[in-house]
């Protein structure tokens, strides 16, 4: 506590990032709720799950190139939003050396997760084919 | 600590913030301190306006405004600074506006004005509309413009930091000048010195004494009485204005704008009784005349249910009026009386609000010592605890904001020119000691004695009941005794709080000794004054008498009470005339 | 009517217990009083019949002056503003949360004032001043009328579970306060004041949680303030 | 503070945003995980299937649904408000109209997830 108020808080430095991060979460906001929620219909209740099995993935779903990019941007979107959203958490609660530990944590968890889910996505073969 | 400045402003109510811009302005090293955080100042109560003759709605003139000031004074206003007051209203505001003031607005975009209390045109015709505005919360925006514009400059703020002594170089009663002031940091309990060549006292008014008042917690005094106990005379101490619409029981204030936005007062019979005693402006005649009103109606037994309040009545506005420019206003009504002013009328009844009478200074805010005018060097006043007598025996509504600013000003551009002639004082050794001493013996002192709550309540009792709207002979000199009784009573007073950091119960010790000794000298005065005028009323003297008592008192602090001079009223333009809206 | 009155106090000078520093600790007063009191008149009640040394911070007693908010039956409110039969007779009140404790009720406030003096809360316009008035129609002026009624108070950035996650927040009540001149037309300052509060601590730490809003006593609609200071960064950014 | 403090509604909402999302990014981990392990070997995956269509499996489907369709509407909320931030002043009204639209639309879900486990 300083004997008299003077200055403020000191200057912020960029806010570029934060706002990017502010506006794309709304728009993956926007997107994920017309893919989220298709996702999770078409998996769960259009299809029963009892329904499914790896044959039909493969024959049914991941058949067409357009349902897979679908998949994939589904994907995208999620684990973008989501790390995002985790980050923001992050943010909140961890500071100091703590906070930069588990966010390069969680980016590096992001990172192969994206890289497991595009090779599932975009790469398994489709058996017999 | 020794902290040294070239000026020094002691209150960061609206009147101290002017003169601290000023000074940062002129580049004069100057420290602001004060007991609140700045935008905690009693200014940010002020709701209904300030006025300036702008004539942005209708014809007016800053000489108007100069007549209408010096009647509603009852003619003890010194008139040639209620020329100052009325010419540079019109410059303040608008250099308020160019600070960012956000006013209400004409559909041209212009400030927008409204009728107030005893602003009239062409010398009394009728109402006009002079009084420029933020809604009701006017006060608020003065104080935190000016705070704004603080920051801006770059002024610095010591916040919490109570004054609790004046220092001097040799005696300010033979002509020594001012050199600071001693101050207690609420937040540690450490004394500290501020040095610097040009003093401020701008720490508001004292309503604090009465029961039921407007005041804030806060009004306690505290530059008026410090100056008092250093020799320099207080003036016009007997004139304190009551205001005729407080919350029942509380005193919280209605403003005046309800009334200037057509608002009426009605008895029990549901009549306007200010018909019967200002024809020509009724509910907008001054605040002692509609408070004198008030109490007639109630001794008559007219007050609603036979008790002591009246109704003030606003339903016939409508909606509309009622939200948007009366919207904090018709919220007290809700929150403090769980009354609905859309739908009920109001209860109300006078409150202590404003002290007329103050620290003497001559125009340019300089305290002046004696009926001659000789300045006290260094130190200034300005605002409500200041006299420059713009007021005289009653303030109109609007113009204590008026005063603020304009003498604000002057205050703060005399210090700077006073401050570029004059070496800083050398530090007073010991300076801090006989404070200290004050302090720890109040804090020392065995529990046992009498609180600062039971003295206190016992001293707004009295006041209020013998020292209100209307005194006599008898009330008066039953309150003197009570008063000389409560001060010795408070030799003795001990407070339960130990500590040094937020110790609020010592600091409450030393606004008790305040208002004692402000009290006391109202007291006394009004004794003395055998007349009736403005808010001064005498039962037993109910004329007013300009041969005898056309003048301003002073009092100086004597061994046991206040000993009592007078002074001449300046009368520049305007003869006495009897007063009758 | 009798009411039961928790104050959670704090001496920041108490003898330490058993080596450790003193606490904030529940005291119960039992107060006599009218409905129509507000808490206050409780604390002042209290300070006056029964413990001297209690400390709050108060002053005009109408909540105009900002001085007395602080957490009053859980929720943040001036002490002045809030009557007892709102409340019931188990009334507990404690400092404003997320602040430091000085002691009893009063909190630090120097980070809250370096925070609105952060944003620049003056106007800015170096255009020479005309004679008269500058012209602001009327609706121009509506359109920040809501944000000129703050006082200061702090019981909007100290009810924001943002804040107390994040003290470096710049809090709703500075965002206020830069609104009130960013959407004033007279003023010249709003690209400055836009960028200082697009930082990581400005306004996207705000998660529209509306604690500021039900705790403003000036009844601000702070977060449609605080949204619209973020519309016009993302407006101004493209 | 958090508990201690008497939020209303607009605390209500966040807190179960911040819940709900930080649920649905652990299942989406967990998901992406199994998706790829089971990618390589049909059986595995298979296998997976069926625990999503066993009761247990159920259940969890229902409360991922249930965290999924609050997040969405009340992001939607936010959403709104931050686009027309006039809205703030009717954030309550739009939770509550969110809350119907998550009983009209969960419970037909729900009932149709669930009612597998019931034999039918
Ligand atoms: C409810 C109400 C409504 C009003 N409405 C109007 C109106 O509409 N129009 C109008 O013209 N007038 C109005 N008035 C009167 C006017 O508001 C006041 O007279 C005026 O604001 C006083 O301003 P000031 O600068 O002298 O002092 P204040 O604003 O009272 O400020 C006093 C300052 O001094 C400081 N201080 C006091 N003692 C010490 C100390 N010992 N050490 C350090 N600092 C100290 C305080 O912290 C504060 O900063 C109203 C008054 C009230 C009570
Ligand atoms: C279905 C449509 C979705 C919409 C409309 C949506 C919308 C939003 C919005 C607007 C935010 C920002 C909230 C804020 O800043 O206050 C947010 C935060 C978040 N979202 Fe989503 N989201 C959706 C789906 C998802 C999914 C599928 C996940 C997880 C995989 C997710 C995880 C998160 C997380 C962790 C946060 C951060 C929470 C916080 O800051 O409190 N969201 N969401
Ligand atoms: S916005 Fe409201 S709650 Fe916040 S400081 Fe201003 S008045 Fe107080
Ligand atoms: S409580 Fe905090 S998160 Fe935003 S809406 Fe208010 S500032
Ligand atoms: S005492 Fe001034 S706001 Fe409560």
């Amino acid at each position: 506590m300083s004997l008299y108020s003077r200055s403020g808080r000191p200057r912020p430095q960029s806010g570029g990032f934060e706002l990017a991060a502010w506006y794309y979460m709304r728009l993956s906001g926007v997107a994920l709720f017309v893919l989220a929620l298709i996702h999770f219909s078409v998996m769960h209740f259009v299809f029963d799950p009892s329904q499914q099995n790896a044959n039909w993935i493969f024959t049914t779903r991941w058949n067409s190139l357009l349902l897979r990019s679908f998949d994939w941007l589904f994907l995208a979107m999620v684990l973008s939003h989501a790390f995002l959203g985790i980050r923001t958490v992050t943010m909140d609660y961890l500071r100091g050396g703590r906070r930069t530990l588990v966010l390069m944590g969680l980016y590096l968890v992001g990172i192969i997760v994206f890289v497991m889910g595009t090779m599932v996505v975009l790469t398994v073969k489709i058996p017999g084919a | 600590m020794d902290h040294p400045f070239d000026a020094i402003v002691v209150g960061a109510g609206g009147a101290g913030l002017w003169a601290a811009l000023e000074l940062a302005r002129e580049g004069v090293n100057t420290a602001v301190l004060t007991k609140l955080y700045p935008t905690r100042s009693h200014t940010g109560t002020a709701q209904g306006g300030v006025c300036a003759a702008l004539g942005n709605l209708e014809e007016d003139h800053w000489e108007w405004h100069m007549f209408d000031t010096v009647k509603g004074g009852d003619y003890l206003v010194d008139q040639d600074a209620a020329e100052i007051l009325a010419r540079e209203a019109i410059e303040t505001v608008i250099e308020l506006e160019h600070m960012g003031l956000p006013f209400n607005r004409t559909p041209d975009g212009k400030i927008d004005q409204r009728r107030f209390g005893g602003h009239t045109s062409n010398y009394g015709e009728g109402p006009v509309r002079r009084a420029c505005f933020a809604a009701d919360r006017t006060g608020h925006m003065i104080l935190q413009t000016l705070y704004q514009q603080c920051i801006k400059h770059g002024v610095k703020f010591f916040d919490e930091f109570q004054v609790v002594d004046l220092l001097f170089e040799g005696d300010p009663a033979k002509g020594g000048r001012a050199a600071g002031v001693v101050a207690h940091r609420l937040a540690d309990g450490q004394l500290h010195t501020f040095r610097a060549k040009a003093v401020l006292l701008s720490t508001g008014g004292f309503g604090r004494m009465f029961r039921i008042t407007s005041n804030a917690h806060s009004l306690t005094g505290d530059g008026v009485a410090l100056c008092y106990r250093h020799g320099i005379p207080i003036q016009d101490m007997e004139f304190f204005q009551f205001h005729p619409t407080g919350i029942v029981g509380i005193g919280i204030l209605l403003s005046e704008a309800a009334r200037g936005e057509g608002g009426t007062l009605l008895n029990d019979k549901g009549e306007r009784f200010m018909a019967n005693y200002a024809p020509k402006l009724m509910e907008l005649a001054p605040r002692d005349m509609v408070s004198r009103a008030m109490y007639q109606e109630i001794r008559a037994g007219r007050g609603i249910g036979g008790k002591d309040y009246l109704y003030l009545d606003v339903r016939h506005l409508g909606r509309k009026v009622i939200e948007e420019k009366l919207p904090d206003i018709t919220d007290f009504a809700r929150i403090y009386q769980g009354v609905e002013p859309l739908k009920e009328p109001v209860p109300v009844q006078p409150t202590a609000h404003y002290a007329m009478g103050g620290i003497p200074t001559n125009v340019f805010s300089e305290v002046v010592r004696d009926d001659k005018g000789t300045v006290v060097p260094g130190l200034f006043a300005a605002g409500e605890c200041a006299c420059v007598s713009v007021h005289g025996a009653n303030r109109l509504g609007t113009n204590s904001l008026v005063d603020l600013l304009v003498f604000g000003r002057r205050a703060g551009r005399q210090m700077a020119r006073y401050a570029a002639k004059v070496e800083r004082p050398q530090p007073i050794a010991n300076a801090v000691e006989p404070m200290r001493a004050d302090l720890d013996a109040i804090r020392g002192r065995e529990a046992s004695g009498e609180s600062v709550a039971v003295i206190r309540k016992e001293l707004q009792d009295v006041m209020m009941d013998n020292v209100g709207v209307y005194r006599d002979a008898t009330l008066l000199t039953a309150a003197l005794a009570k008063v000389k009784e409560l001060k010795a009573r408070n030799q003795k007073v001990a407070i339960a709080d130990r500590g040094s950091v937020f110790n609020t119960e010592l600091l409450e010790a030393q606004e008790l000794g305040y208002l004692l000794d402000l009290a006391h000298v109202t007291v006394a005065a009004a004794l003395a004054r055998t007349e009736s005028r403005g808010a001064h009323s005498r039962e037993d003297y109910p004329e007013r008498d300009d041969k005898k008592w056309l003048k301003h008192s002073l009092a100086y602090q004597g061994k046991d009470g206040p000993t009592l001079r007078y002074k001449d009223v300046s009368i520049t333009t305007f003869q006495p005339k009897p007063r009758t809206y | 009517m009798d009411v039961n009155l928790r104050i959670l106090r704090f001496d920041p000078e108490a003898a330490p217990l058993a080596g450790s520093p003193p606490k904030p600790h529940w005291v119960e007063y039992k107060v006599s009083v009218d409905p129509m009191d507000r808490v206050l008149d409780l604390l002042i009640k209290v300070k006056a019949e029964q413990d001297g040394s209690l400390s709050f911070r108060r002053s005009c007693g109408h909540g105009i002056c900002g001085s007395d908010a602080m957490l009053i039956n859980g929720r943040n409110r001036l002490a002045c503003r809030i009557r007892v039969d709102q409340l019931g007779k188990k009334i507990s009140v404690a400092p404003l949360p997320g602040l430091p404790v000085v002691k009893d009720l009063i909190v630090e406030m120097s980070g809250f004032f370096g925070k609105y003096r952060s944003v620049k809360p003056y106007l800015i316009n170096d255009q020479p001043e005309p004679e008269r008035e500058r012209r602001q129609s009327p609706q121009d002026r509506a359109r920040f009328d809501d944000t000129t009624k703050c006082i200061l108070c702090a019981a909007c950035t100290s009810s924001c579970p943002s804040f107390w996650a994040r003290p470096e927040y710049v809090g709703p009540a500075a965002i206020v306060q830069a609104h009130r001149f960013i959407f004033d037309s007279r003023d010249e300052g709003a690209a400055e004041r836009l960028e200082i509060l697009a930082d990581e601590d400005g306004v996207w730490r705000c998660r529209t949680i509306f604690n500021c809003v039900e705790a403003c006593p000036r009844g601000i609609n702070i977060t449609r303030a605080i949204l619209e200071v973020s519309s016009a960064i993302v407006g101004r950014r493209g | 503070m958090l508990f201690r403090y008497r939020g209303s509604e607009g605390m209500v909402a966040w807190a179960f945003h911040r819940i709900s999302g930080i649920a649905i990014w652990a299942f989406v981990l967990l998901h992406v995980l199994d998706i790829y392990l089971a990618g390589g070997d049909p059986k595995v995956y298979d296998d997976l299937l069926s625990f999503y269509a066993s009761p247990i499996g159920r259940v969890l489907e229902v409360l991922l649904g249930a965290a999924l369709l609050y997040h969405a509407l009340n992001g939607i909320r936010i959403l709104l408000m931050d686009f027309w931030p006039r809205l703030t002043a009717y954030h309550k009204q739009i939770w509550y109209v969110n809350w119907g639209i998550f009983v009209l639309a969960g419970i037909p879900a729900a009932i149709i997830i669930l009612k597998p486990i019931f034999g039918a």
